[in-house]
């Protein structure tokens, strides 16, 4: 199965990041189609198209959106670029290869949710793309994409950039909420859900980058042209950031459902005289499938769930069996130790401790009663916290461990890597 | 367990059994102790003293860390214990934030103290034991209540170095406990 | 001591209008301090900004010690961020890492004596393709990295 | 009104309750640190878990509502194993030293774990170490370590105090709560985060290792600070009282109270206690704070006997010749029946009444704190409306003046730091050929010859009736003796009459019986 390039086609063309540039390849023709249709109806088309959010947890969009009250409230539309997943950078691309199609699919988005305000909360790491966007917004206002009385249609809608300031927990919505607020990017209780009180108590519909800029093709030639793609239950086309052991890593827009052994080859395959050993399908909080599934699975939201994996944000790493998985492990509890915003018990200590066992067992001082003790802690870590990072730094112990339990036997007992034939120095400090 | 027997019909005659004791006090430990001085059992008290066990207990000792000072962290669980209300202890602030808490006054009142030993038992940290030492003489009331400076650093114990605690804060701290 | 530079105090002035909410403006008022003060905020800016912003400090040092981004310390003239998450490190950043710090006797996190470098290990920016991958200051990144290349690029800097 | 079940019990609560106040109204056992019945949800500590009937995942009792024909239980296995492991999470990095530490015995930690603690610890890694003993303010100190990071006492500061000194800074298990440097939590709220920290993270700095809270009994009494007339828990020991907390009321202070009240616990005390000298030779000393015996000049006198002289002389001098002062410190009862005394056996007209700053009456800090610092000013002001007396202080300093009147008996306030005109006023009474003086507290400027002292008691050791500003009546009980010659107006009033007093009457509520040639700890010579 080749690409299809429903939101990456002109992605190449340098001239794609400026105003003109993105009109000539036909940019902003579908946000004249969408103003004279009734915003009811974008919202159905959107409904119909089965898009589910690409920033993780894949919830409808149109879903999402038919939440809102009708309370006649200032609505905000907020734009989740803080795309903190270890192994995804599609976001990233998007915003600086095609902001106009963000700022369409946004402007668009904005008119069938009737919000007049929105915010794209980019990571502060990515100062590239929130210098890129900026200027971005400045020829939209220019040009009377944005502003007052859109293309003459009635609709008043501002934008801005807001940039982060380094935390992957912002990514989380309520969390990327209250850091726009100016607190601590610490995620809120639901409920109330964020549709019904969000930013500052007012109904507010957080997006992913990819889900705003899909709705323009959807808008384009409707709900059922998107539907062609992908499966009957994960309709339409994602990006997905192949990285690790992979010839040519980088992102790829291919239709949900492909195999995952097509998508290795479309990266250019493994690397010569390696093979596969294991796969991570959705940023590092998705469990890892092993070889046999990794070779069954298809790269949709039913499968991997069958799995006992996710989707995710569609950052597929690869590993080949050079890696040692205690290490890989041990890369990834840290992250999540280092990201814990602190606010519920089980997550603050809870990642700690994983990662001080896991970081034991790497240092030579490991007991074989930590991996039973690995498990239990991530089990009961799991849904007990506001927000799913919680659940994001346990899953991957609870599926590295019984995976490679073989690996970590051999790490506590014998002291040095299984694979690697020795102990990892403190390098990772 | 060792049964009580119930007095019987011989028992009720006293004068045998008067003459049978007088026969082993003279016979019996009298003579050997006058023919035999080194297997006598008595002690010239005070000339003599007997040398208790170590895990006798007698006179309480407060217990001292590796610097020298008084292990006691004043948590008062051994006045709470202490069914006699004999122990009296007054907290005050320690500059060293690991140390924290420690009794400028710890008071025991040795004529009120039953020797349980449930002081030894509560205390969290090795700080009060009770030592082989058994006499408390005085001459007056003052005397018999014992100070921090008598508990831990009388001349008997160590040569008033006083006797280290075999639990150290430090050692806790290293483990990162 | 620190103090804002008159048009830092503007620009702070500026952004507690621009956001709805007022503490929005912490955010990019510390990023402003930042930049002022050679890459790091010192902690009586802090008070300053609570002034200027009519915030409680409890609240602007809440929000900076949150976020990784702000550094608490001097980081010296290059502050060299060096990804070392999955796949970052399954490309070899950590012996990168390693390298750079042996070279300059200095551990992670320290500033080399002359002043200049800082080397410090961050979390996944999002360029996983391009791994290996390091920032340099907020600048744009620099990717598809070996040992050789980093140690060039280091040298190019000015 | 929504019905649920809870643990199999029906209970029908208001609209918008949550399940933990459901629980809470049950009696029933749930286990919670974060939630605070005076500060909003924060549900972070994850512990109020409860399986509700129909939801597959656990919720958190505090942020759920009930909602009609809910099935809630907390009894269930996966719950306790839930809140089994709660607790592990909060005690994996909290420190061994519950010896040390002040909290130990209200300990929120120590409580839950005995109730619901899984017993068998398997953190067998490094402790993450944080600041010990770290100055908040004056009067709250900081131990990290021990802190659960439940932010009750940064939601307080936030919500309650407005003052916003503390936040929680850091993140993961980094986290820890602190003020910013230059600004310490210094309100006069302060120590209320002291009352709802769960753990001993935040201690009072005056409280601290005086008594371990085991030794201590509670009683519920009024605070006498201010007119607002905060409920109280007044906690001693057969040594004295060592501090106050405040007791919910929801009508007069909710949850909490002000700082400066908690500070007069001080003031009852018969001695206070001083520690001298460095580190290692510190030493205690006592030195005497309250009245202990009655006072003719500088001669010591039997209490009661001078009461009774006073009496006496009162009688003969008779109505013109004698004078009474009250203030708003006393209870209605005393007022009553010392005006009693005056306006009827004696038949005097001279009452006055002594109001310290009036002009700051009106204050009010917007939460609790009033300007009025008497506690029963509407009590006062009741009795002598009683009596249809209404002289004016210029009547009083006239006729002392002119020498009309001979003797003044002042029921003095118990606490005279709140009357900065104190030493005026005696300077003034003195002038009088014989001035006697009702009074709790020792006082320099009281130390004159024709200045007769009688020892009074303080709120804790008496039963009476205060009416704060709202016009609330509010009962205080006897809570413990402590200087055993004083008495309370009532009995003054009894005494001066020429009535009995028994010993057994007096004493019938004491918690401690006081037994002659009781040993304590300082004996002395047998």
């Amino acid at each position: 199965m080749p690409e299809s390039k429903l939101l990456t086609e002109h992605y190449h063309k340098d001239e794609y990041r400026g105003l003109q540039g993105y009109k000539a390849n036909g940019g902003y023709q579908v946000i004249e189609k969408a103003f004279k249709m009734d915003p009811q109806k974008i919202i159905e088309e959107v409904l119909n198209s089965g898009l589910r959010g690409r920033g993780g947890a894949g919830f409808p969009t149109g879903r999402k959106w038919s939440f809102l009250p009708d309370n006649g409230e200032p609505r905000y539309l907020l734009c989740n670029a803080d795309e903190g997943e270890p192994c995804t950078f599609k976001d990233r691309m998007m915003m600086e290869r095609a902001p106009h199609q963000l700022i369409e699919g946004m402007v668009i988005s904005a008119f069938a949710i009737k919000s007049h305000k929105s915010y794209i909360y980019v990571r502060g790491e990515y100062t590239e793309s929130v210098e890129i966007l900026r200027e971005a917004i400045k020829e939209a206002y220019d040009a009377g994409y944005l502003g007052k009385n859109i293309l003459g249609s009635g609709f008043d809608h501002d934008m801005d950039v807001y940039a982060g300031a380094g935390a992957y927990i912002c990514g989380e919505e309520t969390g990327m909420i209250s850091s726009l607020e100016g607190k601590k990017g610490q995620p809120k209780l639901k409920p109330p859900f964020p549709a019904v009180k969000g930013y500052l108590g007012k109904p507010t519909i957080v997006n992913n980058v990819e889900t705003l800029a899909a709705v323009v093709p959807i808008i384009k030639d409707g709900a059922d042209a998107y539907k062609k793609f992908g499966t009957e239950k994960s309709t339409g086309t994602k990006l997905f950031s192949v990285s690790g052991d992979v010839q040519k890593p980088g992102n790829y827009e291919v239709p949900l459902g492909m195999p995952l052994r097509e998508l290795i080859e479309l990266a250019g395959g493994m690397k010569p005289s390696r093979t596969l050993k294991a796969v991570i399908p959705g940023g590092t909080s998705a469990p890892v499938l092993n070889k046999e599934e990794a070779e069954k699975a298809t790269m949709d939201y039913e499968c991997l769930a069958e799995m006992g994996s996710m989707l995710g944000s569609g950052a597929v790493t690869i590993i080949d069996d050079t890696r040692c998985m205690v290490d890989m492990l041990h890369v990834i509890t840290h992250f999540y130790h280092h990201e814990s915003c602190g606010q519920c018990t089980p997550c603050r200590e809870g990642t700690g401790w994983l990662n001080k066992i896991v970081n034991s067992i790497v240092e030579g001082r490991g007991r074989l009663q930590d991996i039973d003790t690995l498990c239990k802690v991530a089990d009961h870590m799991k849904g007990k916290t506001i927000c799913a990072l919680s659940d994001a730094a346990a899953l991957p112990v609870l599926s590295f461990v019984p995976k490679f339990r073989s690996e970590f036997e051999f790490y506590i007992r014998e002291g040095r890597s299984k694979v690697k034939g020795t102990r990892y120095a403190e390098m990772h400090a | 367990m060792s049964l009580v027997k119930q007095p019987s019909s011989t028992s009720s005659w006293y004068l045998p059994g008067i003459f049978k004791g007088m026969l082993l006090t003279f016979f019996g430990k009298m003579l050997k102790n006058l023919f035999n001085k080194k297997d006598m059992i008595t002690l010239n008290y005070p000339e003599e003293k007997y040398q208790y066990s170590p895990r006798f207990k007698g006179n309480h000792v407060l217990t001292v860390n590796k610097e020298g000072d008084i292990r006691c962290t004043a948590c008062m669980l051994c006045a709470t214990a202490c069914p006699a209300d004999c122990i009296s202890i007054i907290a005050s602030e320690d500059e060293d934030p690991t140390v924290e808490k420690y009794p400028i006054s710890y008071e025991i009142d040795i004529l009120r103290c039953v020797f349980c030993g449930m002081c030894e038992e509560a205390c969290p940290v090795d700080a009060v034991r009770m030592g082989p030492e058994w006499q408390t003489p005085g001459v007056n009331g003052s005397q018999f209540v014992y100070d921090k400076e008598h508990l831990a650093y009388r001349p008997q114990l160590n040569g008033g170095k006083g006797i280290q605690s075999l639990c150290e804060d430090t050692e806790r701290h290293n483990f990162g406990i | 001591m620190f103090k804002l530079s008159p048009e830092g105090v503007e620009f702070v002035k500026s952004e507690v209008a621009r956001y709805e909410s007022k503490e929005s403006a912490i955010i990019p008022a510390l990023y402003r301090v930042q930049k002022e003060n050679d890459n790091w905020v010192p902690n009586e800016a802090i008070s300053e900004l609570s002034q200027i912003m009519d915030i409680p400090e409890a609240r602007i040092n809440e929000v900076f010690h949150f976020y990784t981004m702000f550094n608490k310390e001097p980081v010296g003239k290059y502050h060299v961020q060096v990804c070392t998450n999955v796949a970052c490190a399954m490309a070899g950043t950590r012996e990168i890492l390693k390298d750079l710090c042996d070279e300059h006797g200095v551990k992670v996190g320290e500033v080399t004596s002359d002043g200049r470098y800082c080397f410090q290990n961050v979390e996944c920016l999002g360029s996983c393709g391009t791994a290996p991958m390091l920032q340099i200051n907020q600048d744009k990144y620099n990717e598809n990295l070996d040992i050789e290349k980093t140690k060039q690029l280091l040298k190019d800097l000015p | 009104m929504p019905k649920c079940t809870l643990n199999g019990k029906e209970i029908e609560v208001a609209e918008g309750t949550t399940i933990i106040e459901a629980y809470k109204k049950l009696e029933e056992d749930i286990a919670h640190y974060c939630w605070h019945p005076g500060l909003s949800v924060a549900g972070v500590c994850r512990l109020c878990m409860v399986k509700v009937e129909g939801n597959p995942r656990l919720q958190i009792a505090c942020n759920t509502v009930v909602q009609d024909g809910m099935v809630i239980s907390n009894q269930d296995d996966e719950v306790k194993e839930a809140v089994r492991w709660g607790l592990d999470f909060h005690l994996i990095n909290h420190p061994l030293d519950c010896p040390v530490c002040d909290q130990a015995g209200e300990c929120g930690l120590q409580d839950q774990y005995m109730k619901f603690g899984k017993y068998d610890p398997e953190m067998a890694e490094r402790k993450v170490k944080k600041s010990k003993v770290v100055d908040l303010g004056k009067r709250v100190v900081l131990d990290s370590e021990r802190c659960i990071l439940c932010s009750r006492c940064v939601r307080f500061t936030e919500e309650v105090s407005k003052t916003n000194e503390l936040g929680i800074f850091n993140r993961g298990d980094h986290s820890e709560i602190g003020t910013y440097s230059g600004k310490p939590l210094d309100n006069n709220y302060s120590l209320n985060t002291v009352d709802i920290c769960p753990v001993g993270a935040l201690t009072s700095r005056d409280f601290r290792f005086k008594q371990r809270v085991w030794f201590l009994n509670k009683k519920q009494s009024v605070c006498t600070g201010c007119s607002t007339g905060c409920n109280i828990d007044v906690y001693f020991n057969k040594e004295g009282v060592w501090r106050f907390k405040p007791a919910f009321n929801a009508e007069v202070n909710g949850h909490w109270m002000c700082d400066k009240g908690r500070d007069y616990y001080a003031n009852l005390n018969p001695y206070e206690t001083h520690v001298e000298g460095e580190r290692k030779d510190k030493k205690v000393k006592r030195i005497p704070v309250r009245l202990l015996n009655g006072m003719k000049g500088s001669e010591m006198i039997n209490s009661q006997d001078l009461a009774i002289e006073v009496g006496q002389r009162l009688k003969e001098l008779g109505g013109e010749k004698v004078a009474l002062v009250i203030t708003g410190q006393q209870t209605s009862e005393e007022l009553e029946a010392v005006t009693e005394f005056f306006a009827k056996d004696l038949n005097s007209k001279n009452v006055f009444y002594w109001v310290n700053n009036k002009e700051n009456f009106d204050e009010f800090d917007g939460i609790l704190k009033r300007g009025d610092e008497n506690p029963n000013t509407k009590g006062a002001l009741k009795t002598l409306e009683k009596f249809g007396l209404n002289q004016t202080w210029s009547q009083l300093t006239d006729g002392i003046e002119k020498g009309h009147i001979e003797m003044v008996l002042v029921l003095g306030p118990e606490n005279q730091q709140v009357y900065p005109d104190f030493k005026t006023r005696v300077e003034e009474l003195s002038k009088a050929k014989t001035l006697v003086w009702t009074t709790a507290c020792l006082n320099e400027s009281l130390d004159k010859s024709n200045v007769w002292q009688i020892p009074a008691n303080t709120f804790v050791e008496k039963e009476g009736t205060f009416i704060n500003h709202a016009g609330l009546e509010q009962k205080i009980s006897f809570i413990t003796d402590l200087v055993h010659n004083a008495f309370d107006g009532v009995e003054l009033a009894r005494l001066m009459r020429g009535d009995d007093l028994p010993e057994e009457e007096r004493f019938k509520n004491s918690p401690y019986k006081r037994v002659n040639n009781e040993f304590t700890s300082i004996r002395g010579d047998l």
